[in-house]
């Protein structure tokens, strides 16, 4: 892995890479946004960041729940740090003070306002920015945990697929005969299986969750990885370097570990964000349809839903698509300047 | 012989004679690589003040070895340079007399094909695979001669095949190029080249990817046609003793610029410049030499682009090279049978003429 | 537990009090006006227009329905019979037997009469295999146990067990099957999906587009055009029902003036759609109409067999965790209400001194203390011996989701982790029917004049499964009251038992009420008429064409409105609001 | 001539085609057609013929790359040409091979270090600085700095590359190196370092070579005895200078007649 | 060739057999199915609908009748005899009877064949016309504004869900503007219309639904053309042809187009079994009556005979699609000769 990144032809991809500009610069973008979104609850969250009470500190955001009793609350259960931020406010003399983080709610929490019922409309003073959904939820937190989510999820399925693909297409490659033969057929019969038709049928019945999900989309995604590697794999298999190792009497498996899987694996990471991009997309679609992760994990596909059945409640629509052309464009930038770092293409014309 | 290759423009163009005469032509290329603070690619001198002239009829060779610009060279008379990495980015390229302007698609459309027609480097990829070889000879025609009916064109085509030696025409005519072998795929690219009846033809390594047998076929047609034409003709190639077979005058490359030209009698008799002897003297073949001796070989290789010398661009690899020839480019001085680019040529060669005479 | 023995006598009992009910007053408005086309909209095309077998229950069913008439009908306001297929009718004395005599002028819309065969067919027509309808055929086996034909015009029908007579009208009174329209073999289900049948009722189907609209036309002189109680109703001549899928986009053809009505129970549609100019300029009216009927038993059902469920005062403390009165007061927008029992909206049948366990975190705290799940984790879940605090709920309608959500959320203050489950509803009803749920957020439809327990709560029907006692309630004191309650017959008696019952399903606490939804709500354009009282007790919907049919078109008052629209001018808005029904 | 370090016994190497119709016969391309010959230790055989003829698939063949279809390959007084993949690793040390194509024929993923390493891990020879010191004496050995060891292929050029490919297939001091084509992707000055170095190794190390191109010039130059080839056969055999001088083959003697020479 | 094809149709036997082999058995294994589905009609009340009178609700059936209804549904049989069954009728052309309709599969699939076929169909002719000019215009003028603001347009629609995009456009032109009809595929009573007036009547349809259909399939073949363009045009045959004296335009339109429509036309045939998918959320909105919503249907009713009868059509349009492929890249690229593997 090391001299994978260390091969001065990384290290060139690497520098062709950062040249474009747009592609870097998106990048970047992305990379800070997946920061922000694995450390969300600093930024979004019903839990103070820090409170200060009766002389101590508390840091409650990544913690157990703390009672409210502890604070000299009259109720067991967890603290509301937003009440608790105006009964401090009420009491100066007290001195305890506390800092919320910048969205003050937890994606998972309905945010009640008097004298109107959810959707609420974006407003800076009830500090839902971007609003709430149909529960009163607050739209940017569940945003950020919805990216968070999703990103997590397609990389997963990114993971699993590019093993399976990369160990099947492997040897697809290398072996060739009837082995790749059995397999394009299985790869033949699996890309045709109406894989949508299948979640739907399996989703529906057992409720999925995060990792059951995750196998039924790797169940049915790894074809394409496996395509790509045994094409690859195909076209190392038959390049003189590997002719030359045969020739010094290397073994199959370090032919294959040493030789071909290096360099092909290496074209796969054109792939990479196309196939997270599509995994954002297909489980947004899933939730959409309501086939994806179950109530009420945050996600795009949920408020999606809920925001074209209230579209006169414009900010759910426009919150989650600005947010998904955003993150697409993003990628497809990403991927084009990756691409062109790989396989940079002069194109010429002559007049 | 003298007055082929002339260094001077102004010569140049008096020569009435000069088809062909293109004076400290620079071609640069973009590294997409190497940015300057804005982003733009930086761009680099690949070739630099090259000036020669061809007469018509006679044979202009250009050897030197793989990446010293031959082709960049070739490119840039016809303003074929793939654009927009690659531009010139200086001189003059004048044809009988004229300047071909770049500006000008109307002047350079009546000039490609019709007066000067390229012959590339490598027939497999500079045919269109999916059109007949009918149809793109006869593209040609339809272009230059606009009085040809579809008959005539037709029948100028199966002419064509036939003049550079494709058997059965008729039958060819109308197969995709990839029905094709190698060597008839080239000679397909001359019935194109020929077709808009040039004055001058500049045939790009045209045998490098054939095999000896049909390399030799090929220039004995390329000879026997320019002949029958009277062509002027820039023959491009690495292969020494192909040069000395089929051209007048020889015009040697290093690095993107001209260390050397001569007529072919004196450059093979009498090569001046240490490169020219360099690689006369590493052939096997060229010296009467005992098998399994040593060959004389040059050491080290060509710079790349990025990484040119400011001075004397053979410095490295030079035996003679001293501080001067690092520092200092030399410009190409004439002498009596024709120019050279070295500190030190006189010195050198009065040291060893004999030497090297003695082994031709 | 069915009683066969019995037989109806094979001549006609002499002395048989017949009655029947002209006295009460009607409900239609005699103002109305015949005419016009009136437009509405389903979600999905039938798939069939016979009225049993697989798919016969989809949401046009109801149209279908409303036009095969039943032998009595149950006045909307009182509550008593009326005429509907049957002019009289009489008890026999085994309190199991009923008498009909049918009305001489009723017809097929083929123009034949309804007589006495129509109903033995019906009988050989519901018990037949054929019609692959299991649940019909046995409902006329096991409830309907004998049918008789006195002459052309009078029946006999035998019910299973003895029944106050209101109820036994409304049990033991079925609809007729005509025989000449129907062949009885293997291919019938697939013969007749698509055939109209000939029906009793005052429309029939006229054109059928699939996948695009249906359309019903008023027959020209039906039967019952002058009875008293159908005088004045089914107004339009045309109904057209077009297929619209999706609910926002029916919502824009409403809007555009493409339907005539549009449905707005749901609060968001009411609050935050129903707005703009249509409405400002009076073109469009609101009603919101309070009505009185058995509302739908839904609520979270416990299943009793999975722990920690079996301890009741999880239960109790799972019912005082849910915060029911938020979910009403937020994503309701405060305006379903509350289901206090199981049973609501069965009138006298119904206890009104049940109220359901009030969200309330120190009762629950208390309850839960005292079951052993004393400690909490670090997410603040009740923990008992390593074992955490989670329920688990199934449900099968994603709409509902921010409601759980929100319970979810609350129930975690008393430390229950509530886990949603959302299943399509077939899959949830296997599991909640093999017994595997543990929780099942759910609502079986409401329906009948009295309260129904032994299927529900039973033991025979405990931890079993494909049965209906889904909480797996087995207390030998509701058994012994429950089998009671079937067996008696005056209805005080069955009052009596009932509240008993009640009370036991409230102390079992395995059954969480959750919402009634305790009116209508509908926008209309303006040329749609209500009658003076908009509605009757029982409305479940005013604008049901077919079932009430008390709205009439007024085509004046729809160029008015057009014109006015297309010149933005300024009409009385119409919001109406009508809680003469409104049960307290 | 029971001596000769390899003998090929009429080896044929055919590759099958593609059937274009499910009832074909199948039917083969015959690259390597009944050829025979035979290398002593310590002398080199030329080999020479037109592109497509022949050559590279008759050298992968006697390495057992490619299985013939039929006949022998006896190297060291043992049939190789039947051995499975693992049987023929110890023989392997013996019998090396330099690729025609420079920039194909090196992992461009391992440094030149590991590329060189990788023979004498793969026949266990020596530790970790064994084996180091070995990869430096090659780098001399094939005239290459020492700080050649920590680079990667890309960053040199043809002819240097070739002095890598040559330095891995020395590294186990084999007794015959079949020499693919090693120079004609390079330009003729670069050629002359190679051919030179090719010399001087097989003077070092006395091992035999069979050196296969298309140039007749280079072949004789570097050849005791020279093959012709032509459509998978060989037409013609002999001494260098006979061939040269006195071709008796029509093929042959067309071969030498294409062969530019410097006109005088 | 003729050889060539029939072993490629050979192939599709098993591979076909594979397909439905797979999602016959997910329908036999997965829970809910139509018996299910009928038992909960029959019982669940409240807000999803049921009956509204309550003569068959709370009785439960016997284990002799659910045997019935297994019989009458098919799922009596072993699952491999159900296959066996189900793939001989298949081949018989008997696709079964859907359980739902209780109409033969066939009938109903057919039904929605015009439909489903008019939206793919335009929207595979419209991203042609659309996106192979713009392509190649992109591809001449690469770097300009014109093509970075193209492709951003391009992008968007890419990146927009096509269901999003469509529920924004009804609201917006059918909905606000009024300029278009709310959806359907025809007018009601469009039996009366002459056949000038049919046709108006359809495009006007058709507008707002094709262009949600339209706007995620431009990016893919607009920067497949360019792309394809530009490489054919740094290509060394187009030196060539300019070296003959061609001009800019004519040599791209004389050499370069033909080569760009290649990677064209592999596409071609794989899209053929999209003539007839659709998009099941673009046809709820807009209310089609397609072939996808049939199938999105089909699937969440558990109607198993649809999905197979889908499944059969879609798979061998596809593989029927794929060798359709072959062909149309035979035909403009000569180099391509049948019986070579192309990896
Ligand atoms: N399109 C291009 N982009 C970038 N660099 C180029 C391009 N074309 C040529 N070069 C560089 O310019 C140099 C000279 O190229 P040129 O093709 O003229 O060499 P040549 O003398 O013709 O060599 P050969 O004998 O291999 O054909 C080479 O180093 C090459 O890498
Ligand atoms: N794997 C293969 N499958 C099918 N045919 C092959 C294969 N490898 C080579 N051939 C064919 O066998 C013939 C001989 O090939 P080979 O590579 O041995 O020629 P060569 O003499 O080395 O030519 P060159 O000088 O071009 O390297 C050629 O016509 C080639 O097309
Ligand atoms: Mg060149
Ligand atoms: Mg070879």
């Amino acid at each position: 892995m090391i001299s994978l990144l260390s091969n001065p032809v990384s290290q060139k991809r690497w520098r062709r890479f950062r040249q474009s500009r747009r592609g870097f610069a998106s990048a970047c973008i992305l990379l800070l946004l997946t920061l922000l979104s694995i450390g969300a609850e600093l930024l979004a969250s019903n839990r103070a960041l820090i409170v200060y009470y009766q002389g101590h500190l508390h840091f409650p955001t990544y913690g157990s729940v703390i009672s409210g009793r502890e604070f000299g609350l009259d109720y067991d259960y967890e603290t509301n740090y937003r009440d608790l931020q105006t009964s401090f406010a009420a009491a100066p003399e007290d001195n305890n003070w506390l800092i919320m983080p910048l969205i003050p709610f937890s994606p998972l929490e309905s945010d009640l306002i008097a004298g109107d019922f959810p959707p609420h409309a974006p407003s800076v003073s009830s500090k839902h920015y971007l609003g709430t959904d149909t529960s009163g939820r607050d739209v940017l937190a569940r945003l950020i945990y919805g990216f968070r989510t999703a990103l997590l999820f397609s990389v997963c399925l990114l993971i699993f697929n590019y093993i399976v693909g990369v160990a099947i297409g492997c040897l697809m490659g290398y072996w060739g005969g009837r082995f790749d033969l059995f397999f394009q057929r299985v790869i033949e019969i699996w890309s045709n299986i109406p894989f949508l038709y299948v979640i739907m049928i399996v989703a529906s019945v057992i409720t999925p969750g995060f990792w059951t999900l995750l196998l039924i989309m790797a169940f049915f995604g790894w074809t394409g990885m496996t395509w790509y590697m045994r094409t690859a794999a195909y076209k190392e298999a038959s390049r003189d370097y590997v002719m030359a190792a045969r020739a010094l009497g290397a073994s199959g498996s370090r032919i294959m570990f040493r030789h071909i899987l290096p360099n092909s694996v290496s074209t796969l990471v054109t792939f990479v964000p196309f196939s997270v991009a599509s995994g954002i997309t297909s489980l947004t679609a899933l939730d959409y349809l309501g086939f994806g992760l179950p109530s009420p994990t945050p996600s795009w596909g949920e408020l999606l839903k809920q925001g074209t059945e209230n579209m006169e409640s414009i900010w759910m629509v426009g919150a989650v698509v600005t947010a998904m052309t955003v993150i697409l464009m993003l990628v497809a930038f990403i991927g084009e300047a990756i691409r062109d770092a790989y396989d940079p293409k002069q194109f010429s014309y002559y007049e | 012989m003298s007055s082929i290759v002339n260094r001077s423009p102004e010569k140049a163009q008096a020569k009435p004679d000069a088809c062909l005469s293109v004076s400290r032509l620079c071609v640069s290329i973009r590294d997409p690589e190497q940015r300057d603070t804005k982003g733009r690619p930086l761009s680099s001198e690949m070739v630099s003040d090259v000036s020669f002239t061809i007469a018509a009829g006679q044979t202009l060779g250009l050897v030197g070895e793989s990446g010293c610009g031959k082709s960049l060279t070739a490119m840039a008379i016809v303003d074929l340079l793939p654009k927009p990495q690659v531009y010139q980015s200086g001189g003059e390229i004048s044809f009988n007399g004229q300047r071909i302007d770049s500006n000008d698609p109307k002047a350079l459309k009546a000039l490609r094909g019709k007066k000067v027609a390229v012959i590339f480097q490598d027939p497999m990829t500079a045919l269109n695979p999916v059109q007949r070889t009918g149809q793109q000879i006869e593209e040609v025609l339809k272009l230059h001669f606009p009085k040809m009916d579809k008959s005539q064109r037709r029948q100028r085509s199966i002419q064509l095949l036939n003049d550079v030696g494709i058997p059965s025409p008729e039958n060819r005519i109308d197969a995709y190029p990839h029905q094709f072998s190698g060597g008839m795929r080239q000679r397909l690219m001359i019935a194109m080249a020929l077709a808009g009846e040039p004055d001058l033809l500049i045939a790009d390594e045209p045998t490098t990817a054939l095999d000896v047998t049909i390399q030799a076929q090929i220039v004995a047609l390329l000879k026997k046609l320019q002949q029958e034409r009277n062509m002027a003709m820039l023959f491009i190639t690495h292969d020494l003793a192909l040069v000395s077979q089929v051209s007048d005058h020889v015009v040697v490359m290093y690095a993107g610029k001209i260390v050397e030209q001569q007529d072919v009698p004196h450059i093979f008799s009498q090569p001046r410049h240490p490169y020219t002897k360099g690689l006369i003297a590493a052939l096997p073949a060229a010296v009467a030499r005992a098998p399994k001796t040593k060959l004389d070989a040059m050491p080290g290789q060509v710079p790349s682009i990025d990484a040119m010398p400011t001075g004397c661009r053979f410095a490295n690899r030079c035996e003679y090279a001293n501080e001067r020839c690092e520092q200092e480019a030399p410009e190409l001085t004439a002498h009596e049978t024709g120019e050279i680019s070295c500190h030190h040529w006189q010195t050198i060669n009065e040291a060893s003429t004999s030497g090297v005479s003695k082994n031709v | 537990a069915v009683e066969h023995s019995a037989q109806l006598p094979d001549t006609l009992p002499e002395n048989l009090n017949w009655q029947t009910n002209n006295k009460d007053p009607i409900f239609a408005d005699p103002n109305a006006l015949r005419g016009g086309r009136f437009r509405s909209f389903i979600t999905s095309f039938p798939l069939t227009l016979r009225l049993v077998g697989p798919d016969s229950n989809g949401s046009f069913a109801g149209y279908m329905r409303a036009n095969n008439l039943s032998l009595v009908g149950i006045h909307p306001n009182t509550l008593n019979p009326i005429p509907e297929l049957a002019s009289h009718w009489a008890f026999g004395s085994d309190g199991r037997s009923i008498y009909y005599r049918l009305d001489p002028d009723a017809r097929w819309s083929d123009g034949r009469p309804v007589t006495a065969d129509d109903y033995l067919f019906a009988m050989e027509f519901m018990r037949s295999k054929y019609i692959l309808a299991p649940w019909y055929n046995n409902y006329y086996q096991e409830i309907i146990a004998d049918l008789v034909k006195y002459d052309e015009h009078t029946i006999g029908i035998l019910g299973a067990v003895a029944k106050p007579q209101d109820e036994m009208l409304f049990e033991y009174s079925i609809s007729p099957v005509p025989a000449h329209a129907h062949k009885l073999d293997e291919n019938w289900v697939r013969e007749s999906n698509w055939k109209i049948a000939p029906n009793t009722g005052p429309y029939q189907i006229s054109e059928i587009r699939k996948g695009k609209y249906i359309e019903f036309a008023r027959k020209k002189d039906w039967w019952g055009n002058n009875k008293q109680y159908f005088k004045y109703r089914y107004n339009p001549d045309f109904v057209r029902i077009k297929l619209i899928r999706d609910l926002n986009i029916a919502y824009q053809y409403f809007r555009k003036g493409e339907l005539d009505t549009f449905p707005l129970i749901q609060p968001r549609l009411w609050h935050k759609k129903a707005q703009g100019r249509i409405y400002d300029h009076g073109y469009v009216g609101k009603i919101k109409f309070y009505n009185d009927v058995p509302q739908p038993i839904s609520g979270l059902f416990l299943n009793e067999d999975s722990p920690p469920l079996n301890d009741r005062r999880v239960r109790y403390a799972l019912a005082h965790s849910l915060n029911i009165e938020r979910v009403i007061n937020t994503v309701l927008h405060g305006d379903y209400e509350r289901l206090q029992t199981a049973h609501d909206g069965y009138g006298d049948y119904s206890n009104p001194n049940i109220h359901a366990r009030p969200f309330n975190i120190d009762l629950a705290n208390k309850l839960l203390d005292e079951a052993g799940w004393d400690t909490r984790n670090a997410e603040g879940i009740r923990t008992k011996d390593g074992q955490t605090l989670e329920i688990r709920i199934t449900y099968y309608s994603a709409a509902h989701n921010d409601r759980l959500v929100i319970l979810a959320q609350e129930a975690q203050k008393t430390g229950f982790k509530l886990d949603l489950q959302l299943l399509d509803p077939s899959a949830a009803f296997k599991q909640i029917l093999e017994n595997k749920h543990q929780a099942a957020w759910m609502a079986w439809s409401g329906g009948g004049l009295s309260p129904r327990y032994w299927e529900f709560y039973h033991s025979e029907n405990a931890h079993k499964p494909q049965t209906n006692n889904i909480t797996n309630t087995d207390n030998p004191e509701m058994d012994s009251k429950i089998e009671a309650y079937r067996k008696a017959t005056s209805k005080t008696e069955r009052v009596a038992l009932a509240h008993e019952l009640e009370q036991l399903v409230y102390e079992q606490g395995s059954f969480i009420p959750t919402f009634k939804v305790p009116y209508t709500r509908e926008a209309f354009w303006r040329w749609i008429k209500l009658p003076a009282e908009y509605g009757t007790r029982t409305s479940d919907s005013l604008f049901s064409v077919m079932g009430e049919g008390l709205f009439w078109i007024d085509e004046t008052d729809k160029q008015l409105t057009l014109e006015a629209r297309e010149h933005n001018e300024l009409l009385a808005p119409i919001n109406l609001e009508d809680s003469r029904w409104r049960t307290p | 001539m029971s001596d000769a370090l390899l003998e090929v016994k009429e080896l044929h190497l055919h590759y099958p085609l593609k059937k274009r119709h499910l009832l074909d016969k199948p039917s083969a391309f015959k690259a390597v057609n009944g050829v025979s010959l035979f290398v002593n230790p310590g002398e080199t055989l030329g080999l020479v013929g037109e592109s497509g003829c022949g050559k590279s698939s008759l050298g992968k063949a006697i390495l057992n790359l490619q299985t013939p279809t039929a006949g022998e390959v006896w190297f060291q007084k043992t049939d190789i040409s039947k051995l499975s993949n693992r049987e023929m690793r110890p023989i392997r040390r013996d019998l090396q091979m330099i690729f025609q194509d420079p920039y194909e024929s090196l992992n461009s993923r391992h440094t030149v270090s590991s590329i060189l390493e990788e023979p004498l891990i793969i026949h266990s020879l020596g530790d970790r600085n064994q084996r180091r010191k070995t990869v430096s004496a090659l780098l001399d050995q094939v005239g290459l700095p020492q700080s050649a060891a920590n680079k990667y292929p890309h960053e040199f050029s043809g002819g240097q590359r070739q002095r890598i490919g040559i330095a891995r297939a020395i590294a186990l001091q084999p007794k015959l190196l079949i020499c693919d084509e090693p120079v004609s992707a390079l330009d003729v000055s670069v050629q002359a370092q190679i051919l030179n170095l090719l010399m001087d190794i097989q003077q070092d190390m006395g091992l035999a070579m069979l050196f296969i191109s298309h140039d007749l010039s280079v072949v004789r130059h570097m050849s005791d005895r020279i093959a012709v080839m032509h459509q998978g056969q060989i037409v013609e055999t002999g001494n260098a200078e006979d061939i040269y001088c006195q071709p008796q083959h029509d093929y042959t003697r067309l071969l030498l007649d294409s062969i530019p020479q410097i006109a005088q | 060739m003729v050889g060539y094809f029939l072993r490629r149709l050979l192939l599709v036997i098993p591979t076909f057999i594979g397909i439905s082999l797979l999602v016959f058995t997910i329908t036999r294994v997965v829970p809910g199915g139509p018996i299910e589905r009928l038992m909960t009609q029959a019982q669940l009340g409240g807000e999803t609908g049921g009956l509204t009178r309550s003569q068959s609700s709370g009785s439960t059936l016997s284990d002799e009748q659910m045997e019935e209804l297994k019989h009458y549904y098919g799922f009596d049989k072993p699952l491999l005899a159900g296959y066996a069954e189900w793939l001989g009728k298949v081949i018989q052309f008997d696709l079964g009877t859907s359980t739902r309709y209780q109409d033969p599969v066939w009938d109903i699939i057919k039904e929605r064949f015009p439909v489903s076929i008019f939206y793919g169909l335009s929207t595979m002719i419209l991203t042609y016309l659309v996106c192979i000019p713009l392509g190649i215009f992109k591809g001449m003028y690469h770097g300009s504004r014109f093509d970075s603001l193209s492709s951003a347009v391009v992008f968007l629609g890419y990146a927009l869900p096509s269901y999003v995009i469509g529920i924004a456009l009804i609201s917006a032109f059918a909905g606000y503007f009024d300029w278009f009809p709310l959806g359907g595929f025809v007018s009601d009573d469009f039996a009366e219309f002459g056949f000038w007036q049919k046709t108006t009547d359809i495009f006007h349809h058709a507008v707002l639904p094709l262009i949600a259909y339209l706007a995620g399939s431009f990016a893919v073949t607009t920067l497949m053309m360019k792309n394809a363009l530009m490489d054919n045009m740094s290509a060394d045959y187009m030196r060539t042809a300019t070296a003959k004296g061609l001009m800019r335009g004519e040599a791209i339109r004389g050499h370069a187009l033909r080569n760009s429509l290649i990677p064209i036309a592999t596409s071609f045939g794989n899209n053929i079994s999209l003539l007839i998918s659709g998009s099941f959320l673009i046809e709820t909105i807009f209310n089609i009556d397609g072939i996808g919503l049939l199938g999105y249907e089909a699937v969440i009713e558990r109607d198993y005979p649809i999905v197979m009868g889908i499944l059969v059509i879609s798979s061998i349009l596809y593989l029927v699609g794929n060798i359709l492929s072959d062909i149309c890249v035979a035909l403009v690229d000569p180099r391509i000769r049948f019986g070579e593997s192309r990896t």
